[in-house]
């Protein structure tokens, strides 16, 4: 143990979510520890899973389809992703909505401010929505995500004011509050797959769509998990450790997808 | 063909307090922030804004408490964090919001273009987006085959502002081949009822015909078009200059405080006559040139 | 008398409806006779009201939005059209089909193959729909003009085939049955304005929606045209001749524009 | 990325009779004709095919008797007259038609793209195109002003054909920056179950990601791609040859009776293995290439 990040250990993890020929979403935005949850693992992950087991596997990156990974530029300015080289750069970012709204992506990468129970996520307005006490981004295409996406995944750091009983705004509806009730308010199956956080991963169960423990980061206990939450989620009679990455996957990482630690900085 | 060049206080007297009005761009990208510090000067008030991912322009004419109601997908500063002053105006009750996920705002704009009241989606089934927006989106049955559909409200400015790379005097606006596509500034324009357009470069007419596929504004949509290199400055215009970052940084900080940015508001916009004043505020072409990125003309 | 042709008479007439700034769609198609009616006299007519009196004036031609008019090619092959300058080629047509929704645009020129008192079109089907006698081409943009484009002008031939008391299809809705019908089949006010023909000159009476004869070109009698119609239009008591081409617009049309009868040809 | 880099008859394999097909292209422009002639090799019959201005393709595959239903805004042979054998097998009642304008096929085409079952117009008030097609095209109520609006139902083929320009062995298909663009190949490909592309000439992938805005088909929306030289014979292809008038004429006076146009579709067709023997018997890459326009490379 401890001879790999917990950033390895999750790009890794994620990477194993990622099959043949999946279209991924992956957003662009922010710095610091967010660019790692947003972009740097997202895009190290799929990289990793093309290196290893998924060579079909896509990206859809701001508003290029199939951008060229095997390069990663020192920094991220306006014109690094200007001359970044793609299959694609459709006309504007509404055939992007098009291909969510059709069905198209396999997998997305999400995190929000807020995220509850049934996987409901806020990225709107903390508070009232008409007088909040912190106003948001907004939504982008977070709703898309969770109605259209095959299996979203979330990542985020674990904690207390993240992770709420409830969300004061369902920005992107999840599995709503539970049970069948995504279908009946009209959305298709699917929702929320895995949220993938620093210390544990999570599913949903199948019956009451309520957010479960699927598996504890080595050296992470139950109880510290808990404790950066502000509900108790579903928590199995045995827990097992999230899979460690390989020899192999950690030197893709290390050599060849991330040499300058750009995508796992922070 | 009809001349559309005009300056930027000609271009934009027509948009006066309570206009609503799209604004381009997205991200760091293509803001039109010229022509924003230009209404700021003109203290036009009570703006009802539409955007797509909007940056500084809206959080620009939040400081200046310029705006009224804003719709749109986001606002914030991107990699710069949360919009300051935006945030502020919401947060105060100053700015009424109505958000619409991506699908829902592209629905609205391909409505306008296309001369209809609404599109179909279905994407915002259980999100509180739709529940607390009754007006603009509503649930019905497809004519065909009874599913539940949500109809999107088109989006009807009266003016659309979109800040494009070159054009001439006709207001025919292109793009480079390779360029940066994450944005709707095409529908947007499609869909304007009044447009108007400022561009980094006035180029020759004869220079626009011989690759008419490249015009994405063709002129026969636009009111007026003006030129204002560094118009999207402190933002970036992909393929001619990067973001600002020094500038960015300033603003921000700057934006900690109404007091703060009033002061910067006052330096950059109110104390100066017109954009050729701000380029020279900001260093001049000079020190601008410096944010250039190769390819620049 | 007759020191003009007939293409020129049309021509100068058709040039004279165009206003400034006015936005006018016109056809690619077809050769001979056909294309006399459908892109040469019409683009010679925009070009001779840009030159005469509407500068603004503007063409969408094909899928190319303000083509340059001032040289015209001695062949129409794809190539003609491919290099051909203009100030847009959208992305798509369906850019130009916006716009007619949107009612951008102010005149096309429209023929068909048969036209009915009431000003509704057909080129779909001769015959019944199911079970032609001939099988027409469909109907391109034909129902948008007529259903959003503020004055159609129709340039046909007259021929009693072709003006008939009622048409086998409505492919083009235009006044319907005349009155206020249109209107109540949830169609804006406008439909078909003016029918331009060899013989004279048409519109459509204001209460009755009925064709009604406006003028006769010069040298023509109203029994001629009569007798090439196959139902009988509304004839006023007094038939002014159609206002023949000024020595001004022959020398544009001559010298200017069609110098080498390309557009004017048959 | 995936390789989709097949041959004609593999690609085409799929296609069964009973199967519906789009075929892009527009008037005398990129129309699949070398996919459609594999298509009458493999004896396919009773297609429900559609299309925007077809001439070429559709007529030859009338000719074939492989189309039971079109629906389409035209069929026709542009400036050669009416298609005459589509028009013989309408008259004769072996193909049933439906009618759209162009504003009811683009929404039918983007309903597909937008993954919705419909889209709304206000067209065809009126017309007997809405009248005869009550099964595609219903009046119904705007869910905001009431207003009486068209929906048409989406454009849902099981394969859609189209023929482009060149592109990489993942199926990413790019057009040049100077073209033709009165057509809706990309609509037609954006809303595309299975997607089946031919194309001028393969090039390396390294030359498709240097300007990705000029990818009009992605890759990832392909199933398959096949390179086949003036695929479009005798049709044109904007920016490398012009339609081939003198094989034009003759498919014309040849296609005055049904016997006629047999014999034809046996010596271009039927008679012939493959594509590469149809240029063979149209005089070979030297005969053909003085149907080449300046630019092709």
């Amino acid at each position: 143990m401890a001879d790999f990040t917990n950033n390895e250990l999750i790009t890794a993890y994620l990477s194993r979510q990622i099959r043949e020929d999946d279209l991924c979403f992956v957003g662009v935005g922010t710095n610091g520890r967010a660019f790692t949850l947003a972009v740097g693992m997202p895009l190290a992950a799929v990289r990793l899973a093309q290196l290893h087991h998924a060579p079909g596997a896509a990206v859809y990156w701001g508003n290029l389809l199939e951008p060229d990974l095997s390069v990663i530029p020192e920094h991220f300015t306006q014109d690094t992703f200007t001359q970044w080289q793609a299959a694609a750069c459709p006309p504007d970012t509404g055939v992007k909505c098009d291909m969510l709204a059709r069905g198209r992506f396999d997998v997305s990468f999400n995190s929000a401010a807020q995220l509850d129970r049934y996987g409901n996520m806020n990225i709107t307005a903390i508070g009232d929505y008409r007088n909040p006490k912190v106003r948001l981004v907004g939504s982008l295409a977070q709703p898309e995500h969770f109605a259209f996406v095959r299996r979203p995944l979330l990542l985020m750091d674990l904690d207390a004011r993240s992770f709420v009983e409830k969300v004061d705004f369902i920005t992107s509806a999840g599995h709503l509050s539970g049970g069948n009730s995504r279908r009946e308010a009209g959305l298709s199956e699917g929702g929320p797959a895995l949220v993938v956080t620093d210390k544990a991963v999570f599913d949903f169960a199948e019956d009451t769509r309520e957010m479960r423990l699927k598996s504890l980061h080595p050296g992470v206990t139950k109880d510290a998990v808990l404790a950066a939450m502000s509900f108790v989620p579903l928590v199995p009679e045995t827990i097992p450790e999230t899979e460690p990455p390989t020899v192999k996957e950690l030197a893709h990482i290390r050599s060849d997808i991330d040499p300058n630690r750009i995508l796992l900085k922070v | 063909m009809k001349e559309k060049l005009t300056t930027l206080e000609s271009a934009l007297s027509p948009i006066v307090s309570g206009s609503s009005v799209a604004i381009g761009g997205s991200l760091l990208r293509r803001q039109p922030n010229a022509a924003v510090r230009q209404l700021i000067r003109a203290r036009v008030r009570d703006l009802t804004v539409m955007s797509w991912a909007g940056t500084t322009a809206i959080d620009l004419l939040a400081a200046a408490d310029a705006i009224r109601r804003w719709e749109g997908i986001y606002v914030g500063l991107f990699n710069y964090g949360l919009a300051p002053n935006f945030r502020r105006a919401v947060e105060s009750g100053r700015i009424e919001v109505r958000d619409f996920s991506e699908t829902a705002m592209v629905a609205r704009l391909r409505a306008a273009a296309q001369g209809m009241p609404f599109l179909p989606i279905r994407t915002l089934f259980g999100s509180d987006i739709a529940k607390v927006n009754p007006e603009q989106i509503r649930t019905f049955d497809c004519p065909f085959t009874g599913q539940k559909l949500q109809a999107i409200a088109a989006a009807e400015p009266d003016f659309t502002l979109i800040h494009g790379y070159a054009g001439d005097k006709y207001g025919n606006v292109q793009w480079p081949v390779v360029r940066d596509t994450d944005d709707m500034d095409q529908p947007f324009a499609s869909g304007a009822k009044r447009l108007i357009v400022t561009v980094e470069k006035i180029v020759p007419h004869e220079e626009i015909k011989k690759q008419p596929s490249l015009t994405y504004i063709p002129g026969n949509w636009v009111e007026a078009i003006v030129e204002v290199p560094y118009g999207a400055h402190p933002a970036a215009c992909d393929t001619l200059y990067d973001e600002d970052d020094a500038h960015l940084r300033d603003y921000v900080a700057r934006s900690k405080t109404a007091e703060g940015v009033k002061a910067y508001l006052d330096e950059f916009a109110n104390a100066l006559p017109d954009h050729a004043a701000y380029l020279e505020k900001c260093g001049g072409l000079a020190a601008l040139a410096a944010l250039d990125v190769k390819g620049r003309a």
